[in-house]
């Protein structure tokens, strides 16, 4: 069973279709991904899924239930985390803070707890601290845990955000663009890391990205959409081959010299 | 170094605090002031500490009071409960024997238990809320007649003029509001008819809605019972939106500003008013000294917080000790205590027994006395 | 007073108050929409601008009179010293705040209010003045609704100050590089508009609107004192969302509207006139709530 | 006073220790042994003030916890209230009318008004805290105003003159009824303030606030309510007003809606400012700096807001920090 599908997804404002009739469904465990040229909408897609966007039309059904319409933070907690193309970390926290913040929707103390300090709120804390160090583990950046995140180099505050959403235990990862910004090295560095979450932990991945390069080596599932609409999906070689992508992206290219 | 700079630092602070209060100490006789001295109603304040400061340097140069001579020390209430209490306390911690003061009736009301508290004598030349009687212990005196007083002034020229329907405006402050009520009350009981009870917001400048709501009714007078800043722009109104008929205005209201600001408007309107220094023969003496000492005239508080200070001083000297319940005793003992502004004595509830309440009426831009 | 009277003397009264409403609530909305900033002080340039133009009438008075004359004067003269100051404190206290917190730039902006309130307020003891001038009460008698020449005279004058503003802002070059600033600021930049001269100007015909009503009022209702931009402050931003924030004719609209509103909603029987801010205040919160983007503002993406 | 504004920034090079004032004060130990002096100072200064100087310091303490309250608002979940003074009428309200009008008993009309300005919390915090900032700040502005004149036009509340004669508290047949009473009184409270305020930062739901703060998309993609949030630091701001209100209704025995203004609104509003919003010390001595200030500059009589104002001003221009020094560079 797929663990994400996106059926008939539709989304406009002020009379402009953004996204238009769009299907696609990841299976669980896998690392899919989203291209398109600039402006193709995909970030939309995101913003629909992850609860950000009130989409016009159809429905995304996640982990068996319907999604559609949902908070952020409702669907956040039911499994699905996202990072975001700029940046945004909660920048004058410290790191260990930005990745505890991933913790809060797995956790429940309220004021009562915190003002009494209830053996439940310190047994809690406790476990967020834990867990959150973990995580900074894992991204190899828990030696920087009490530095100020905004001091942190670019590269490594990208890594925060990861850890930042590994902490809400997610089934599924949404990456806008994570490869934006980052040098050679930093690449190679993150499709291993990226390898690492699915097998590891079983995370599904899906991503945006430019880098067409590390779509294509990491990626066992591709879909293309262009102006909100689907226009091709497969694997690398599928996807490479196809003239419409071509196209798509040629046309791009055109616009840009324009 | 860090450390003690920054203890220090709080300690000075902190002594800084505690001297204040430990102003003046010396054998004389402490009178404390309590006045407005900041805020909007600041030159009626000030206006009545200088007539207090006159009364004493008088009283100082024909050689004091027992033979002490009179200090003062003003305590600012800035016409806020809360500044109010802070100044009462201060008086208090000066370790006043008196107190002459209070202009604003909600800021002197949280006063009155301290001074109360303390058992220093109060005489309250200004604020004259009918509130203020329930709450005080026994050691204030009003010398500024009542509500009561006022209100029967009020209806004694209504009734005069055949007027039957009423309409009644005020400004949404203690004061006002319980001269208001106090009228609606007293004019229902006597069996006329209050066509209209508003309330208009302090500083607001559109009354249009009051305007017309009150010309819908007709009535045949309209009372304004606050003050001359906003009754100003009301009658303004109320004859630019073509009301025809009588209007009169509450003691607050009695000030050249208001026939300043309202222009043509004010003419033929009529206040009630305590009596203020320039319709007083005997405070002709006073008014001049007053200018002379602070190069203006007089305010409309000036002549009682005058006979305020003067009154206490002379209950000083029938006590014949600075002993403060001593003080109390000799001032509800007064008998037709000569003021300037009329005979003071008062009732067993410590408010004055007959009204001085004079009747005024707006003539070619001057406030006159109405005959 | 019948009904009929009733009504017809608050449609006038709503007007004259709406128009004043009208031109405070442009400038919240011009300044608004152009650097999405909520001019807490925008109230107190209204009232300052009564101050200024209450100076210059007092001296110009013995030269051309407290008449027409001389309050058309001391209008123009004072638009340009309070717009000029509006685009100073533009300058010195919101320039320097673009990229901070939104929180920080709020609590700027009353700060400011504050300095100018409380400046007002130390300047003139607190007390009201009579503004220097006396105008007739002739008008129309219509029955029991009486129309003054200065309230048709005033309405007339707010309604031209809103002509000339919505011709300039849709026919002339400045006006055009004002919305197209309004939608995307770095895209205007590389276009080559000079963006901070805009959102200057922006600031100056935002204030003189505000000092014009001041002047205006001043005149009408005969006193200023050093609170009157608050409530009225209020009530314009009120006007301004009524309209759509960022809208300009949303802003005309909106003053109209709420001056009418009050005017009505006050001479509701049960709704005292003790009630009347209530009245108004709830309007805004429940208009914030339920229609945020007013009845001419753009509606953005929706949200969850 | 120590300036901290010349401190340099210590955070180059990727250092985060800060130096100077704020590295001395931010330690453990040190914080301990400051707040330990303090309290003692603060026990045994009825011992050396007069009934003034205790009056001062009253309302000092008073404003502490206001200001601490304003501040889980402004400065933890940073949301712009500009009708604090609201929540603050509203527990003196509950109280006085109480305790003047049925008699309660006034330690029983406490629990009450926590849950009435809690009410008023959620009711107007519930369906508008989803807006924009500014916008918030206006409708808080409007209910602040709407309160007042509630307050100043119903019978119970004793219309435009308040209500007079509220009973003072006793305890355990004590009543109180000096100002030293109710200086200890007002110095629990504001301690206590501290306390829950401080417990309240360094917990979950005092991270979730910095997070929205910072952050809203953020947070909410980190699965964070930010409704449910926002709206916990309006309830718990509220409840702090409340409670200081009634104490406020018991120490002057007569209230009134003047005190209820915008202004005081704003005053709050300038002491959380003044001294740091979202520090507990900074805002502490913002609070300081409001009661003291007035009471040792009375000379300067009208022009004293207009000193605030411009403070308030080069503040937030040069200084939005506020007075105390940051933890971190």
């Amino acid at each position: 069973m797929a663990l994400l599908e996106v059926n008939n997804l539709a989304l406009s404002f002020a009379g402009l279709h953004v996204i238009k009739e769009l299907d696609f469904s990841i299976e669980e465990g896998s690392i899919a991904s989203l291209i398109g040229p600039n402006g193709a909408g995909k970030t939309s897609v995101f913003n629909c899924l992850t609860g950000f966007y009130k989409p016009t039309a159809g429905d995304i059904v996640f982990n068996g239930k319907s999604i559609t319409r949902r908070k952020p933070h409702k669907i956040t907690r039911q499994g699905m985390a996202r990072t975001f193309q700029n940046l945004r970390l909660f920048k004058s926290m410290t790191v260990l803070e930005n990745v505890m913040s991933g913790m809060h929707c797995r956790s429940s103390a309220g004021p009562v707890g915190a003002i009494f300090r209830t053996g439940f709120q310190q047994k809690e804390e406790a476990t967020i601290n834990e867990f959150s160090e973990t995580c900074l583990d894992f991204v190899g950046l828990l030696g920087a845990k009490d530095r100020v995140a905004s001091n942190l180099a670019y590269g490594d505050q990208r890594r925060v955000e990861w850890a930042r959403a590994l902490a809400t235990q997610p089934k599924l990862l949404l990456l806008d663009e994570p490869a934006a910004g980052l040098n050679h090295d930093e690449k190679q560095q993150l499709i291993e890391l990226i390898n690492r979450i699915r097998d590891q932990l079983n995370i599904t991945i899906f991503l945006i990205e430019h880098d067409m390069g590390l779509v294509m080596k990491v990626s066992e599932k591709i879909t293309v959409i262009d102006y909100g609409e689907k226009i091709a999906q497969g694997n690398a070689e599928e996807i490479q081959s196809n003239p419409k992508v071509i196209e798509a992206y040629l046309g791009k290219e055109e616009d840009e010299t324009a | 170094m860090k450390k003690s700079l920054l203890l220090s630092s709080l300690g000075g602070a902190l002594a800084g605090l505690l001297v204040l209060g430990n102003v003046a100490t010396s054998a004389d006789l402490k009178i404390g002031i309590m006045v407005p001295t900041t805020g909007s109603e600041a030159t009626y304040g000030k206006d009545m500490e200088n007539a207090i400061n006159l009364a004493a340097a008088e009283i100082n140069k024909a050689g004091g009071v027992l033979g002490q001579k009179i200090v003062t020390m003003t305590g600012d209430a800035a016409c806020d409960p809360q500044q109010a209490t802070s100044a009462a306390s201060k008086l208090v911690s000066a370790d006043v024997t008196a107190v002459v003061g209070g202009y604003c009736s909600g800021a002197t009301m949280p006063t009155m238990k301290i001074y109360g508290d303390a058992g220093i004598p109060m005489v309250i030349p200004a604020a004259n809320s009918t509130k203020l009687i329930d709450i005080n212990q026994g050691n204030a005196f009003q010398i500024n007649s009542t509500g009561f007083d006022q209100v029967k002034t009020a209806v004694s020229l209504f009734e005069a003029k055949g007027i039957n329907k009423l309409a009644i405006v005020h400004q949404g402050d203690g004061y006002s509001e319980d001269l208001a009520k106090l009228t609606r009350e007293k004019w229902t009981a006597m069996g006329k008819e209050v066509v209209a009870y508003e309330v208009v917001n302090k500083g607001e400048q559109d009354q249009s809605a009051l305007v017309t709501r009150v010309k819908s009714k007709a009535p045949d007078a309209v009372f304004w019972t606050a003050y001359y800043a906003d009754g100003a722009m009301v009658i303004k109104q109320l004859r630019q939106g073509g009301y025809r008929n009588l209007i009169a205005v509450g003691d607050g209201s009695n000030s050249p500003k208001l026939l300043e600001i309202a222009g043509k408007a004010a003419e033929g309107v009529y206040c009630f008013s305590n009596p203020t220094v320039e319709y007083l023969p005997a405070a002709k003496s006073f008014h001049a000294n007053y200018k002379a000492t602070y190069k203006q005239d007089p305010d409309a508080y000036a002549a009682l917080s005058y006979d305020g200070m003067k009154l206490m001083a002379d209950a000083i000297t029938r006590a014949g000790s600075t002993d403060k319940a001593a003080i109390i005793k000799a001032l509800a003992a007064t008998k037709e205590f000569t003021g300037i502004a009329g005979p003071i004595s008062f009732t067993d509830k410590n408010t004055l027994a007959r009204s001085n309440f004079v009747i005024l009426v707006a003539k070619d831009g001057k406030w006159i006395l109405n005959k | 007073m019948s009904i009929q009277d009733i009504l017809l003397q608050q449609l006038a009264n709503g007007l004259i108050l709406g128009s004043f409403y009208a031109l405070v609530a442009l400038g919240y909305t011009m300044v608004y929409g152009i650097i999405k900033l909520l001019n807490f002080a925008h109230g107190d340039l209204y009232m300052l601008g009564s101050f200024v133009g209450f100076i210059i009438l007092s001296f110009l008075s013995t030269y051309i009179g407290d008449g027409w004359a001389g309050i058309l004067c001391s209008m123009v003269l004072s638009m340009i010293a309070v717009g000029l100051l509006g685009v100073l404190i533009q300058r010195i206290a919101y320039v320097p705040m673009l990229s901070a917190p939104r929180l920080s730039i709020l609590i700027t902006a009353l700060a400011v209010s504050m300095v100018l309130y409380n400046g007002v307020m130390a300047l003139t003891d607190g007390q009201y003045l009579a503004f220097p001038t006396d105008l007739s009460y002739e008008g129309f008698d219509l029955g029991n609704v009486f129309i003054t020449n200065t309230q048709i005279i005033l309405v007339g004058a707010s309604f031209i100050l809103m002509i000339v503003l919505y011709l300039f802002v849709h026919k002339t070059l400045y006006g055009k590089a004002m919305r197209a600033i309004a939608i995307d600021q770095d895209a205007c930049r590389l276009m080559g508009i000079n963006v901070n001269k805009i959102i200057a100007l922006t600031f100056f015909i935002g204030t003189s609107l505000a000092a014009a009503a001041g002047i205006m009022a001043g005149t009408y209702y005969g006193s200023i004192h050093f609170f009157m931009g608050f409530v009225i402050g209020l009530k314009a931003f009120t006007a301004a969302v009524i309209g759509g924030i960022g809208s300009i004719p949303g802003a005309m609209l909106g003053g109209l509207l709420l001056g009418l509103l009050e005017s009505f909603g006050t001479q509701i029987p049960f709704i005292g006139t003790e009630w009347k801010d209530v009245f108004s205040f709830s309007i805004l919160i429940l208009l914030l709530v339920f229609k945020p983007t007013g009845i001419l503002g753009k509606t953005e993406i929706e949200r969850m | 006073m120590v300036n901290p504004t010349n401190t340099p920034s210590t955070g180059i090079s990727g250092q985060d220790n800060p130096g100077g004032l704020s590295g001395w004060l931010y330690p453990q130990k040190n914080r301990m042994f400051i707040l330990m002096t303090l309290a003692v100072i603060a026990m045994l200064i009825p011992l050396v003030s007069n009934n003034y100087g205790l009056e001062v310091m009253t309302n000092v303490w008073f404003y502490v916890m206001l200001c601490l309250g304003l501040n889980i608002v402004v400065g933890y979940a940073g949301l712009l209230d500009l009708g604090y003074a609201a929540f603050f009428a509203v527990g003196a309200y509950t109280t006085g009318i109480l305790t003047s009008q049925f008699g309660v008993n006034f330690w029983l009309t406490i629990p009450v008004a926590v849950c009435v300005s809690a009410c008023a919390g959620l009711i107007i915090g519930g369906p508008t805290l989803r807006l924009r900032s500014d916008y918030l700040a206006i409708v808080t502005l409007g209910f602040g105003e709407i309160v007042r004149i509630i307050a100043r036009n119903l019978e119970i509340t004793g219309g435009a003159s308040g209500l007079i004669g509220i009973e003072r508290p006793t305890i355990f047949g004590f009543q109180l009824n000096q100002i030293i009473h109710f200086y200890y009184v007002f110095l629990i409270l504001a301690i206590l303030a501290c306390f829950v305020s401080y417990r309240l930062q360094h917990s979950r739901l005092g991270r979730a606030w910095q997070y929205v703060r910072e952050d809203e998309d953020a947070a909410e993609a980190m699965g964070i309510n930010r409704v449910a949030v926002k709206l916990y630091a309006y309830v718990i701001g509220a409840i702090f007003g409340g409670v200081a209100g009634c104490f406020f209704a018991a120490k002057m025995t007569a209230i009134s809606p003047e005190t209820f203004m915008f202004q005081q609104s704003v005053l709050i509003l300038l002491g959380v400012v003044l001294g740091g919003m979202g520090k507990i010390p900074g805002v502490i001595i913002g609070a300081f700096a409001l009661v003291l200030f007035p009471e040792v500059f009375r000379g300067l009589g009208s022009m004293r807001m207009l000193v605030f104002a411009v403070v308030m001003l080069i503040i937030m221009l040069y200084r939005p920090e506020g007075i105390w020094p940051a933890k971190k560079s």
